[in-house]
């Protein structure tokens, strides 16, 4: 495949986890656009960035939990994790409370790198 | 107590019926009485018998069916709704059945309690 | 009279529109993602002490254990579903979707 | 029908129209209540004031309207619409804007009227 | 150009669907070319066959499955967001059908445009 | 690019996190719920007067019109579903759903 075919895809996760499905689908979405070898970031914005937080145990509420996925994405070829910075500092988290390590980066900053994207994909 | 449970969202895609069927099971456990659990909106989607779940994850309709069977819990899903989201009673769990939205009325109506999860 | 709250604060106006209705000596349960208020050290935990200077406010521990957070502010009471069922028993509940 | 057995119901309106299905078959629910001969009522807050203002054409979106039903639902027995001061005046309306005669009133208000009811349906 | 559209939400309870249907229409009209339209989360519930909306409202299914065989448009609904909500191919509106979210990768990689509802 | 908008401001944060993230000269079409931020006289006419200073405001008509909104504000430019693509092709699309 020439580099020319690759294109930047970024998954912008902005649902909370567990209350609704998507950032779970989410993620079933990136591990399958995985095989198609482009390049993959995310972008962890307002109540998204729950959904990488450490700690999270679902057996008392009976749903599957999907927290060890965010671990095999970079083998997936997820190459960047970007974290809004405003959005983590207002729910009084930091950058060791996720469960990989995340840039964490300015809304405008996430906003250039958008602009930059073959296409975006809302969870 | 007599309650009445509503359930205004579809399985899976968001948590409502899974918070309702946790509340129903422990709210059986310590001995009150279900009148009956009415799916309204996207809720009737939760009686569909046509689903696989992933094995290694819970089976929301099954636990609908078996919780309404073992405790003799009238189990409704609204027709209006229903016919508008492709649900019918030719393809509906076990234990569950599909009416109007009388049978929502009447239940709040005849219980002390009604709690919604949506 | 109990009120249910089952939506981020952060993103969704319903604990705001709930806790403007919700009489004094009233009680609000937070559930599913309503759980996000109680995380210690987020700016909606000031919203929470000012709903708490004449409500009660309940969350319930399964679903603050689900989403990973690591310590509930003060003063909120973590409940199961078991004390969720007792509170729906003590008075009406209003769920605010 | 013995008066003791009429009981207070109040439908909580909080969802714009349109947008999803929830005002709408909010409606359909209370017209079947109306067959029961209950006292009913009705509170619009936040977005759910929306739902029965004026002049609504959906024609453009190729959906059902519903808004000539809030001309009937007196006589299905809903008794009083509450409208919540702030919320109405938040979003620039007045009560002149709606399809029907509302109470304007405090959320505290609501509130009151809420704890007298033998139940509240959220739509 | 050439367009893919992503629909996230059921019918009748989101718009988004009707939003997608509108869209995808006037695409068409001004000689866009629709790769594929993919459904995914509930959106899902789009390719029933087994709904019965009420005649004085929009058909919802009957319009996807008009557009998609109008215009030979690709239709899609992911097969494992499917199987949790109860979705198959037995019961599917004609000119759609149940894949892999492998279809939306290639949709979204061959597409000068990539429109999601939801 | 184009950013979509399709949840009321009212009560949902959506506007506000599309706004902050999306660039200078972008645009922003509000659809469906989104497009009662466009009442005249309501609160967040404001919010919008902010965002127009760098970013272009679309709403969607037919969306308008079902909803009742009497008068939209100023600077918002009123386009149809032909628009909507138009916008769609000229740029990339992001929807804020």
């Amino acid at each position: 495949m020439n580099d020319d075919d690759v294109k930047k895809i970024m998954f912008i996760m902005r649902q909370a986890p567990h209350g609704t499905i998507y950032s779970y689908e989410g993620l079933e979405t990136i591990l399958v656009f995985g095989a198609f070898e482009q390049e993959m970031s995310m972008a962890f914005i307002g109540d998204g960035i729950f959904a990488a937080v450490k700690g999270q145990d679902t057996e008392g509420i009976g749903i599957k939990g999907f927290i060890k996925t965010y671990g095999v994405l970079e083998d997936y070829g997820v190459d960047h994790m970007y974290v809004d910075k405003e959005s983590m500092e207002e729910r009084g988290l930091t950058p060791e409370d996720f469960v990989v390590d995340v840039e964490v980066v300015s809304a405008a900053e996430i906003g250039r790198i958008m602009e930059e994207q073959h296409a975006t994909i809302p969870y | 107590m007599k309650f009445t449970v509503l359930v205004h969202e579809g399985p899976y895609n968001h948590q409502a019926a899974d918070t309702a069927y946790n509340f129903t099971k422990a709210a059986i456990a310590k001995g009150h009485e279900i009148v009956r659990i009415f799916f309204y909106h996207d809720g009737v989607y939760n009686i569909t018998n046509q689903a696989e779940p992933p094995q290694d994850d819970r089976d929301i309709y099954k636990r609908w069916s078996d919780i309404a069977k073992d405790n003799g819990i009238d189990t409704v899903a609204c027709i209006a709704a229903s016919k508008r989201r492709g649900i019918n009673d030719k393809y509906m769990v076990e234990g569950t059945r599909i009416s109007g939205l009388g049978q929502l009325a009447d239940a709040v109506i005849g219980s002390e309690r009604l709690v919604t999860f949506g | 009279m109990l009120h249910t709250v089952n939506k981020s604060p952060y993103t969704h106006s319903t604990l705001a529109e709930c806790s403007k209705v919700a009489t004094p000596g009233s009680s609000i349960l937070l559930i599913e993602d309503g759980v996000f208020a109680v995380q210690a050290g987020g700016a909606k935990v000031v919203d929470l002490n000012e709903i708490m200077k004449d409500k009660t406010v309940y969350a319930l521990e399964p679903d603050i254990k689900a989403r990973g957070i690591s310590k509930v502010c003060e003063g909120v009471k973590v409940i199961g579903y078991d004390g969720f069922v007792d509170l729906a028993v003590e008075s009406k509940s209003h769920a605010w979707v």
